[in-house]
């Protein structure tokens, strides 16, 4: 399969992560119970570096590099040697278990909303009528209503309230985002990795990035630097075994690059 | 329309969605049949409901109208159909839309939609009918929209003297809202 | 009542004059019929909207409710009666949304999440905004995650009588999520 093909692969088209594995899975032909995680996670890297993410909604890019985590994760886990217990490609522990569960879950919800789909085309042109007045229908009665439910207005009130909250906290979210988008540029954290790493000779993205003293949309920032930096060749990610984080170091050219710069600057 | 038993379904389907009284006119103009054919087509479809015993609805003429309504001789069990208790009550929409004109009158049926999100207007004609809210005058605003607020009837089923007294909600509303909108568009 | 076609006639008498849905309960009340009267008579009644060529009108049962509507293929005609209506129509994340909801209900916010792989908060409100999806109740679960289900407006409007009947598919079809798990479990 041609490199370019992934590269051409518009993610804004996926609903979600899973949405884009499935389709990478259905376009090589391949069985969902013999992932090639190796094939599929170099795909699903490449067509997220070709796509920018920035342009995505925040909450749908983190789910976007969490999937790309989880993906180099089974990746490395694969590499362990491992007992065959039988033939079934889905023996226990097999590191791809959860993954194709996932998808199977959401493959089969995406299946069940396109039949929905079809059965709402088929019946929305069905109408209700109004509730007749008595009156119109020559019936010569007073009447008797339900008077007014003050718990159901207090509860429509709770609701109300409740859902416009949410709709208040959802929107300041998405202006703090916007700021922090800009604060967070991944341009910026390139330079800051470069600099850091140049520093301490290589560091561990868990150093980066602690966990404790970072924001998610930064550590989502430092994670697309970091995949635009092996992009450019301007970096080396090294695992030193399978279980273990990546390690960054710079390319000697890189390094020489700041070292001319340094002293051009005394 | 393949024939003529097609055509009196499309007349039965219109004037049973349209509840009220619907002109020969407009018939004409929906089906695109002449008003000799729409004539037509209702009076066997009157007959048709007068023939079959086992029809309950009858089609009745208004000067230029038809409309659907019920056999007379039901009466009796439609009389017992506007009991309270088999008479679906108000919704939770309703309740809902109620909520934003109490809170909010005299309010647009715009701000309306803008406080619960969705379009309410159908919401707010019903709430009109059953008299708990009224149209109490236009805003100067192109298109001088009506702003509704609720009516004593409204107060008196719920032991209120005055709106006043109505529990106070933060953050319930309009302003809340059109504020925070305002907000995001400056800082896109 | 004399005679069964004349029960017919009352309860389409019954039903026209509701418009909502009406209750086999309240059905038997009004009409002093047993629950099994009520079920054959509307039965009876679905079978001749569907036989006659002429009706535009079509019976349906919503859970343990009954009501009229018009066949679903006069639509283009109702459309031209009715001012469109300016809902945008449901987008691809939303019925997955809907049929994440529909198939494992009641469900919570963060179930959806894990069936769809991506935060669907928003299309959920969305949903509930439309009155297709309503809040049920809350786990009894640390923080109490309210759980979401389907409405009588989703079942109408998608066609449905119940849930039960939501449709199926051979390959891939668990009751839940956890029945699919299992399912794989076992097969290892």
């Amino acid at each position: 399969m041609a490199t370019q093909q992934f590269l051409e692969i518009n993610i804004n088209n996926y609903q979600s992560p899973l949405d884009l594995i499935y389709h990478l899975i259905e376009i090589n032909d391949i069985d969902i119970y013999n992932i090639p995680i190796f094939d599929i996670t170099e795909q699903y890297l490449t067509v997220l570096k070709s796509n920018s993410l920035n342009e995505l909604d925040m909450e749908l890019a983190s789910e976007f590099l969490v999937m790309a985590a989880t993906l180099m994760q089974i990746k490395s886990r694969m590499l362990l040697p491992h007992q065959k217990t039988d033939d079934n490609s889905l023996e226990g522990n097999d590191p791809r278990e959860e993954l194709v569960l996932r998808l199977l879950a959401y493959k089969r919800n995406k299946f069940l909303a396109e039949e929905l789909e079809k059965e709402y085309n088929l019946n929305k042109g069905s109408k209700l009528k109004n509730t007749s007045e008595p009156h119109d229908l020559g019936i010569d009665i007073e009447i008797v209503e339900d008077k007014l439910d003050i718990n159901k207005f207090a509860k429509a009130i709770d609701q109300l309230e409740k859902r416009n909250s949410l709709r208040f906290s959802s929107q300041n979210q998405r202006i703090r985002q916007l700021l922090r988008r800009e604060k967070f540029s991944v341009k910026d954290k390139m330079k800051e990795v470069i600099q850091r790493v140049f520093e301490k000779t290589r560091m561990f993205f868990s150093e980066l990035f602690p966990v404790s003293k970072s924001t998610k949309p930064e550590r989502i920032s430092g994670f697309l630097a970091i995949l635009e930096l092996i992009r450019q060749n301007k970096i080396i990610v090294k695992q030193a075994s399978p279980f273990s984080v990546m390690m960054i170091e710079l390319e000697e050219e890189t390094k020489e690059k700041i070292l001319e710069s340094n002293s051009d600057e005394k | 329309m393949k024939n003529d038993s097609q055509a009196m379904a499309v007349i039965e389907a219109i004037l049973f969605a349209a509840g009220d009284p619907v002109s020969i006119n407009s018939l004409m103009k929906i089906t695109e049949l002449s008003e000799v054919e729409i004539i037509d087509l209702c009076e066997n479809l009157s007959e048709k409901y007068l023939n079959q015993q086992d029809s309950g609805l009858c089609l009745r003429r208004i000067e230029d109208k038809y409309c659907i309504t019920t056999k007379a001789e039901y009466k009796e069990y439609l009389a017992r159909l506007f009991r309270p208790e088999h008479l679906p009550g108000l919704s939770n929409a309703a309740y809902e839309t109620l909520a934003a004109i109490a809170y909010n009158q005299p309010v647009t049926k715009s701000q309306i939609e803008l406080i619960r999100g969705v379009n309410s207007d159908q919401l707010v004609n019903r709430l009109v009918d059953r008299g708990y809210v009224i149209e109490t005058g236009n805003l100067d605003l192109p298109g001088k929209p009506a702003v509704f607020s609720t009516t004593e009837k409204f107060l008196l089923e719920f032991g209120l003297s005055s709106v006043d007294e109505l529990p106070t909600i933060n953050l319930l509303m309009y302003d809340t809202i059109e504020n925070l909108q305002d907000e995001v568009n400056v800082n896109e």
